[in-house]
């Protein structure tokens, strides 16, 4: 059972990935007076990109996208969709808050290797971005943690299934809108899209990344699109019981936040860290004090 | 009698070492690393035997004990391997340079004294060793001359600070109970007060935190680090800083015993509780701090003070996993920092001594061996799932976070971010981006250099994916201490309120990456191009020149260095100046001129009588 | 003088003043024989001055051995009394002389060499005389001795710092004898005795503060020699400006010796307890004055001169405590700072011969220059600073400990003044040591090592500092008996008195 | 009555007040006095005092010499003979000091040709 | 999608993945750019086509060579070129750069682009209107359905001869040659 779920629960976030990927592009183009690609397009975009005969600038250039894919695709083994969530005893939210490391990192590795000023760039902004929304999600997690008092996010879903959604419950509220108010930046869209700004940094990480490699990003990408709203389902939407609400409510959240990515321009990187170490962290912070009087 | 037996190897060797040096370089080096690792191969045999003290020597009338029980095992384990890497990394590191035969002396005269603090069963003979640890260090941080002399005189002040507040602690409670006895001590603390205890407590702190660079007794730490030998820094980073955290641990639970030491003060303001948001600031800010330096080492040396901070927090929760946490870091913390420093001096040996970040660059395709070496250290310095860093955050966090200390879980956690971003930084301008034009010709790193850094990474693995070796001994420890013992396997941790189990992570993260290479695998095989082939907008690429390091993250630069300044150094520093135009001051009591002289004996005679005639004494 | 042979079979403690006495004035005589062999004498008499002290030390540790000159028993004419306190003493300064003697051999190669001799032998043999008397003239007789010795040997280089320092200090070295012979007339005036046991027991009998004002005036005058704060104001000029060889002698037996004395007179003769409080502050305020102005320093051999200041501040604090732990603690300072000083300034004697400076910083690159000298020089720092395993950690570990046994508040802050001392002695000491070592030296210079006879004295110094700072019960024996000694009036008086 | 009081006393204490007299103003000589030959001879001046102050301990008027072998003179009105042997040793040593402080005195003058101690400042701090 | 589209997917999937997904990278060479921004944006949306500015040459596999190019010009188009990943195509916007247009006899423009580089394809016109970009792209489809967008292929076989031929306008060339001498057939 456990190895069916271990294979199904990838699979359905890269085709839940993909899709959204497809549908962000086409929800774009709508919104923007365009006909706009096929749904598909992504996928036309990788079976190119694949078939693309591209360079390498060393070892750790492969490596590290095939290590930024590998915690992707591990990450999606911790989170629980819907019921399934076949690495549910393994460590729990703290190992899931490393994993989300892995991906950048390993981009930024193997970025980092081919030596190209515009992908060192790009990294050094996804990281000061990510320590930017660090700062608020922390916080959030802390506080969903404590005031569940586990570390295992399986046990924060199956609470919720039984006393109701975190966002509406009122100890975590706060932090919930404080996480809202985050998720642009951690889904790595406008306003927060100063990592890949193909228009300043030449698509920055990505710079030098062709064929295979960058249909491997396409599809890390995809990924961290599942992983950021699948998060935030879990941990405030009260998860789901079967698959297709868990579905229904990622897609809501997903077109909700595709409108931010449409109405608002490119922030400068510390415009962006400004925003998130002012607002959402003192929501976040006001939120944690509740959750800690709540406890007492 | 092995311990005595220990020591005076330890000891010894170092001085005959120094002896042979004069003889011949290669004996000494021979003989130097058949001394650290026959001291590695007794202390491994010394393995379980718990609670065997014996009396050694007396001095002044006390009796100097020696003891091993599990959690001295461990330290000396660690110190005296991690000494042996060292004196095997310094081989050729050390090579060529003048004054070796002082550099070896120092450096096994370091360890012993190390082993010696470790073994010992009573306080003053800990005091001695620890002053011999002291002295030593100084002598070795000032070792290379020029800005280190100023780090040197930096950190033997502190130090004499620390074990000048240490040795008060020591004879209050030799006064107090006429004894040193470690054990006999545990057992008679239990009668006295808590304004007694606190005392004992703080003052003890002064000393461990000075030498575990504590957050506003750090000081001397960054100076120091950047400018000692770099071989020696693996000692110096990995457990000579630490001697603060057996220190530590002795003093809180050892000694004070932990159900009191966790109950000195009241409310928020209980003594543990104060000592670990201090770790936790200690996390925090010099995490910020390594962010902006640009100085390999002296990053690697901010990095060892916010790690420091984990331990401390780990230890001053005082849960059972907290406490396995910060014991189970400290061996990590020495694993990692120790490679890192090593590849550090691997890069120094062969740019002759550059450490500038912003001028290397490139060096993953020159010295590819160590460069693994750098990638497993920083991934167990984050704690990436699967390198021993992780499983002791994991424990950290876990623990502050039930125990409802989210907070101070904040700070630890986004001290982990922090550490994210100086991690690439530091291996990004080191090994990746372009290689200088003037390293093209650069080679890999020796073989003695090499053994040390596959070692240390293999440990890093090691340790990530089976964590429940080290942790049983940790245990052992814990529950010695009164703690509930926790429930080890070997792949982890098992628990009610979440699991640890790395061989899951292991096996998924095996697998899946077997998928993504296949995956990639899928496309046409790339070729492989050189470096200078990368996009330029078209243009040709410029030497040297191609290569963005300068204020790699500028913006949070500018976000944070106007808080970041070492106001704390900043105002130690505005003491001593202070305290030196007092000296200054004061000597001009002595003018010179003679009748001033004349002057100040009649006054003097004349205040005798005055105090006789005012008290009538 | 012609019964030695009586006493039990040891030799006649009044040999250890005797000999170095008589070859002392005959050295011109000897000079008209060979000049050659003046400088050994020294060397000799000294070496034989070790020999009894220490055959004798076993004997006194039994029983105070009583030598009374001219056949009359105490109070009446002069006596020795040689007790533990006085052997121990008289073994250090044979010690010390010895060591510095053969040192001298290759040290002073200009000037009168004779009357350097000559002068050298008096010094200690007044240092010796001061620590066995019994009379209390008697005693400043060997104390302005000492003083004159000291006078001119500070000046016997004869440049303009030596002449201008001892001048000072003769001028405040006078004064202080006035003082103290001020102070000796009056007690004489009140009791009619001059005998350091005789007089002890009648000031018993009425009550030490009657006795105050001769007191005062002898602890200033003594004070003057022992550099007691407000006092020592000749001390830094002195130390630095004499040859290194008597500066070792100065700083390590002089002021001692003063310092022994002015604790004799508290502690046997007048025994007033009630005063010692204060003596506890002016030892923290001595201690603390010469660490700051040492710190400061850039002369090396004024900073080892503020340094004995320190050293002397902290030595006074320890027998002002006045419990047996705390005089043993003193005591052992004493032996501590008189080994510990002793090398510092032979070492630093030869650097400065070959940096032609006495400037800190001309020290740069003589750890590779004179390797054994530096390492000497280091040696003596660390031990002064108390680092283990040399001696001066032993013995400020006993003084702080106890003085925290005393627990009052004021000793705890006191305590914590005297452990900022060390921080200050620590950071001074240390960065010389940089000096010698870490910084980058001016030119390159070849290894020219001191001579092997300056070499062997410091040598004996590190093994004696390392040996007893390791296995400290060398020392401790005698150590306790000393300050029981010092401590016990009554034994004292008995046992001098029959 | 007390102008007689006073003669009195300055009868039976006139060395005392003679000694401290002397020791006064040599000790004021050396404190004010810049001149180094002015404060050798404070020092002198001192010095004479503190000898006849040891003398006026012993001093009885109208003593006899201490000669036991003389059995017509009382032991009561013998002068005590000990401050006497000091003073003889005090003044040879003072002597001595004296010598050396005034050859110590040329040497400094050759030195820095002049004796204002004021100014002969090398040595402080 | 019809069967017929789905056949050819499932027997060529690499060729259909090519023609539907171009992605054409940003190279402003010379006044043609003008008609790019008009042709991705709401008036024509080239996104419908699958075609996609990116930023850089080693993500794309069109190349449109927008206007007159210089000589200095020339070093960034071969050298952009060359960081292609192959297959990739090129497509002459404009009349200079098929024969100089306007420019033809200005000294310091290139007049005959394919003498440098392989072009796939040329649209012609001064400037051509954002349509013509569409017909372009329709008519490489088709091209690289019958396997005849082979610039790369032809770059690959006579690299000598461009090598000689780019050295000639530019002197000596700054990089190494991107194929070595023995691929050449």
């Amino acid at each position: 059972m456990q190895m069916i779920e271990m294979i199904l629960s990838p699979l359905l976030a890269l085709i839940i990935g993909i899709f959204f990927l497809g549908l962000s592009r086409k929800i774009m183009a709508r919104i923007q007076w365009r006909y706009g690609p096929p749904i598909t397009q992504p996928v036309i975009d990788v079976i190119r990109l694949f078939s693309q005969k591209s360079v390498s600038h060393g070892k750790l250039f492969n490596l590290g996208i095939i290590f930024s894919l590998a915690g992707s695709l591990v990450l999606v083994l911790f989170l629980p969709l819907a019921q399934i969530c076949p690495l549910s005893g393994s460590g729990g939210m703290l190992v899931i808050l490393y994993m989300m490391l892995l991906a950048p990192l390993g981009i930024a590795l193997s970025g980092g290797e081919s030596a190209n000023p515009n992908t060192s760039i790009g990294i050094s902004r996804k990281f000061i971005l990510a320590l930017g929304y660090e700062v608020p999600l922390l916080l959030i997690l802390l506080a969903l943690m404590t005031h569940y008092k586990t570390i295992s996010i399986v046990h924060i879903v199956s609470i919720q299934q039984n006393t109701g959604w975190a966002f509406v419950s009122l100890p975590l509220l706060l932090s919930g809108i404080a996480y809202v108010l985050i998720l642009p930046a951690i889904l790595g869209i406008r306003p927060f899209e100063v990592v890949q700004a193909s228009q300043e940094i030449s698509s920055g990480p990505m710079a030098e990344y062709g064929g295979p490699f960058l249909a491997l990003a396409t599809i890390q990408h995809a990924l961290s699109l599942f992983i950021g709203i699948a998060l935030f389902v879990n941990l405030f939407l009260g998860g789901a019981g079967n698959l297709l609400i868990f579905f229904l409510k990622m897609l809501v959240v997903f077109v909700l936040v595709l409108f931010v990515n449409a109405a608002l321009p490119r922030l400068r990187i510390e415009q962006a860290v400004k925003y998130l170490w002012r607002w959402p962290t003192l929501l976040a912070f006001i939120g944690m004090i509740i959750v800690l009087i709540v406890r007492r | 009698m092995s311990l005595e037996l220990l020591l005076i190897i330890a000891f010894g060797g170092a001085i005959v070492t120094y002896l042979l040096g004069k003889i011949s370089c290669r004996i000494r080096e021979g003989f130097a690393v058949l001394i650290s690792l026959s001291l590695v191969v007794m202390i491994a045999c010394l393995y379980g035997e718990n609670g065997t003290e014996s009396i050694y020597f007396h001095f002044l009338g006390l009796p100097l004990i020696m003891r091993t029980n599990m959690l001295s095992w461990f330290f000396a384990m660690a110190v005296s391997a991690l000494g042996a890497l060292s004196v095997i990394f310094s081989l050729n590191y050390m090579k060529n340079r003048e004054r070796t035969d002082f550099y070896y002396l120092m450096l096994l005269m370091v360890n012993a004294s190390m082993l010696g603090i470790i073994f010992s069963g009573d306080l003053i003979s800990f005091f001695i060793f620890w002053e011999m640890m002291s002295w030593s260090t100084f002598l070795l941080i000032s070792y290379n001359r020029g800005p280190a002399v100023a780090a040197g005189l930096k950190y033997i002040i502190m130090s004499i600070i620390g074990s000048m507040a240490m040795l008060v602690g020591v004879l209050s409670l030799y006064a107090t109970y006429e004894t040193l006895n470690m054990a006999t001590l545990a057992e008679l603390i239990g009668s006295a007060s808590s304004g007694y205890l606190l005392f004992l407590l703080i003052i003890f702190s002064i000393a461990f935190a000075i030498k575990n660079a504590l957050m506003p007794l750090h000081t001397w730490l960054p100076a120091a680090y950047a400018e000692a030998p770099t071989p020696f820094n693996g000692v110096l980073s990995g457990m000579l800083t630490r001697m603060g955290m057996y220190g530590f641990l002795l003093i809180m639970y050892v000694i004070v015993g932990a159900t009191r030491a966790l109950n000195l003060g009241s409310g928020l303001f209980k003594f543990h509780y104060i000592l670990a948001w201090l770790g936790a600031i200690t996390i925090v800010i010099p995490t910020f701090i390594a962010i902006l330096q640009d100085d390999a080492k002296k990053l690697l040396a901010w990095s060892a003070v916010g790690q420091g901070g984990y331990m401390i927090v780990g230890i001053a929760v005082g849960t059972n996993l907290g406490l396995s946490g910060g014991i189970f870091h400290t061996l990590n913390h020495a694993i990692y920092i120790v490679l890192l420093f090593m590849c550090v001096g691997a890069i120094q040996y062969r740019t002759g001594g550059e450490r500038d970040l912003n001028s290397l660059g490139g060096f993953i395709k020159k010295m590819p061996f160590t460069f693994i070496g750098t990638l497993l250290g920083i991934s167990g310095l984050v704690g990436i799932p699967l390198t021993n860093g992780f499983v002791s955050k994991w424990l950290i966090y876990k623990t502050l976070i039930l125990e409802g200390y989210p907070f101070l879980a904040f700070a630890a956690l986004i001290g982990t971010w922090g550490c994210i971003l100086y991690c690439y930084k530091f291996i990004h301008h080191i090994f990746l981006g372009q290689l200088p034009g003037k390293y093209q010709n650069v080679q890999k790193a020796p073989f003695s250099m090499l053994l040390p850094m596959i070692i240390l990474s293999f440990a890093i693995l090691f340790f990530g994916i089976l964590p429940g070796i080290p942790l049983k001994i940790i245990d052992t420890i814990g529950t010695s201490f009164g703690f509930k013992s926790m429930n080890v396997t070997i792949w982890g941790i098992a628990s009610e309120t979440g699991t640890l189990n790395t061989i899951n992570i292991f096996a998924a993260v095996l697998i899946v990456s077997i998928i993504a290479w296949l995956m990639l695998k899928i496309g046409p095989k790339a070729v492989s191009v050189a470096q200078e082939d990368t996009y330029a907008a078209g243009a040709a690429i410029p030497k040297d020149k191609y290569h963005y390091t300068v204020d790699f993250y500028n913006p949070l630069y500018r976000m944070i260095t106007p808080y970041l300044k070492d106001f704390i150094d900043a105002f130690y520093m505005k003491f001593a100046h202070w305290i030196q135009s007092l000296c200054n001051g004061t000597r001009r009591v002595y003018t010179g001129y003679v009748g001033n002289y004349v002057m100040y004996i009649v006054l003097f005679l004349a205040l005798l009588i005055f105090i006789r005639l005012k008290w009538s004494l | 003088m012609d019964d030695a042979g009586l006493f039990s079979g040891g030799p006649n403690p009044i040999l250890l003043v005797v000999v170095p006495l008589g070859f002392a004035f005959a050295l011109p005589l000897i000079g008209f024989v060979s000049k050659k062999i003046l400088k050994y004498i020294p060397v000799g008499v000294f070496m034989f001055n070790l020999v009894v002290a220490l055959r004798l030390l076993p004997l006194v540790l039994k029983q105070p051995i009583l030598v009374e000159i001219g056949g009359f028993s105490p109070p009446f004419c002069i006596n020795l009394v040689a007790g533990p306190v006085g052997i121990l003493f008289s073994a250090l300064i044979a010690l010390a002389g010895l060591l510095v003697a053969v040192y001298t051999l290759v040290y002073i190669k200009e000037g009168p060499e004779e009357k350097y001799h000559i002068l050298y032998l008096l010094l200690l043999t007044a240092a010796t005389g001061v620590v066995l008397t019994g009379d209390i003239f008697n005693l400043f007789v060997f104390f302005e001795i000492l003083c004159i010795s000291s006078y001119t040997l500070v000046a016997y280089v004869g440049n303009r710092a030596g002449i201008e320092s001892s001048v000072k200090y003769l001028i405040q070295g006078a004064v202080g004898s006035s003082l103290l012979l001020i102070g000796i007339g009056l007690l004489y005036g009140l009791f009619g005795t001059l005998n350091m046991a005789d007089l002890a027991r009648q000031i018993v009998s009425v009550g030490s503060s009657s006795a105050f004002i001769p007191m005062a005036f002898m602890i200033t005058g003594l004070g003057i020699e022992a550099a007691i704060f407000p006092l020592n104001s000749w001390l830094p000029d002195a130390h630095s400006s004499a040859p290194s060889s008597v500066s070792a002698i100065l700083s390590g037996i002089a002021i001692e010796v003063g310092l022994y004395a002015v604790v004799r007179i508290l502690f046997t003769l007048f025994g007033l307890s009630s005063f010692f409080l204060f003596f506890v502050f002016l030892g923290v305020l001595t201690l603390l004055i010469g660490e700051m102005c040492a710190f400061s320093q850039n002369n090396i051999k004024r900073m080892l001169a503020y340094s004995s200041i320190g050293q002397i501040g902290l030595i006074l604090f320890a027998f002002a405590i006045a419990t047996a732990y705390a005089v043993t603690g003193g005591l052992f300072q004493m032996i501590s700072h008189t080994l510990g000083k002793g090398l510092l300034f032979l070492a630093a004697g030869y650097m400065i011969v070959r940096s032609g400076s006495m400037e800190i910083s001309s020290l740069k690159g003589m750890g590779k220059r004179m390797p054994l000298t530096a390492l000497a020089f280091t040696i003596g720092a660390f031990s002064l600073v108390g680092l283990p395993p040399f001696i001066g950690f032993p013995s400020k570990f006993l003084i702080i400990r106890s003085a925290l046994a005393e627990e009052a508040l004021i000793f705890n802050i006191l305590i914590g003044l005297i452990l900022l001392g060390t921080v200050i002695e620590g950071a001074y000491f240390f960065r010389v040591v940089q000096v010698i070592y870490f910084q980058k030296e001016n030119e390159h210079q070849k290894r020219h090592e001191a001579p092997v006879a300056a070499l062997i004295p410091m040598f004996l110094f590190m093994i004696a500092i390392v040996a007893i700072g390791i296995y400290p019960k060398l020392v401790t024996g005698i150590l306790d008996s000393a300050a029981s000694e010092l401590l016990d009036r009554v034994d004292y008086i008995r046992s001098v008195i029959q | 009555m007390v102008f007689s009081q006073v003669i009195h006393f300055l009868q039976n204490h006139i060395y005392y007040i003679g000694a401290f007299g002397l020791i006064f103003i040599g000790l004021l000589i050396i404190l004010v006095k810049h001149n180094l030959i002015k404060v050798i001879i404070g020092l002198s001046i001192l010095e004479t005092g503190v000898n006849l102050f040891l003398i006026a301990v012993g001093y009885i008027s109208n003593g006899t010499a201490p000669i036991f072998s003389n059995p017509s003179v009382e032991t009561q009105r013998m002068v005590d003979p000990v401050p006497q042997a000091l003073v003889l040793t005090a003044i040879v040593i003072g002597v001595a000091v004296l010598a050396l402080a005034l050859s110590l005195a040329i040497r400094l003058y050759q030195h820095y040709g002049i004796l204002d101690l004021r100014q002969i400042r090398e040595q402080k701090w | 999608m019809d069967r017929n589209q789905l056949i050819k997917w499932l027997k060529a999937p690499a060729k259909m993945g090519h023609k539907y997904s171009l992605h054409a990278v940003y190279f402003c060479t010379g006044c043609g750019i003008i008609e790019v921004p008009p042709s991705i944006t709401a008036r024509w949306d080239a996104e419908r086509f699958g075609v996609l500015p990116v930023a850089t040459p080693r993500q794309a596999n069109l190349f449109l060579i927008t206007g007159y190019v210089s000589v200095k010009t020339l070093r960034a188009i071969i050298r952009t070129y060359e960081q292609m990943p192959e297959p990739k195509y090129s497509v002459g916007f404009g009349s200079c750069p098929i024969n100089g247009g306007m420019y033809w006899d200005s000294y310091n423009t290139i007049k005959h682009l394919d003498k440098y580089i392989p072009i796939d394809g040329w649209i012609a016109g001064c400037m051509p209107r954002p349509e013509a970009i569409f017909v372009a792209v329709t008519h490489l489809w088709t091209l690289i359905d019958k396997d005849m967008a082979d610039g790369y292929k032809r770059y690959r076989d006579h690299y000598q001869a461009y090598r000689a031929n780019q050295e000639h306008a530019l002197g000596k060339l700054e990089w190494p040659p991107l194929f070595s001498n023995e691929t050449k057939s």
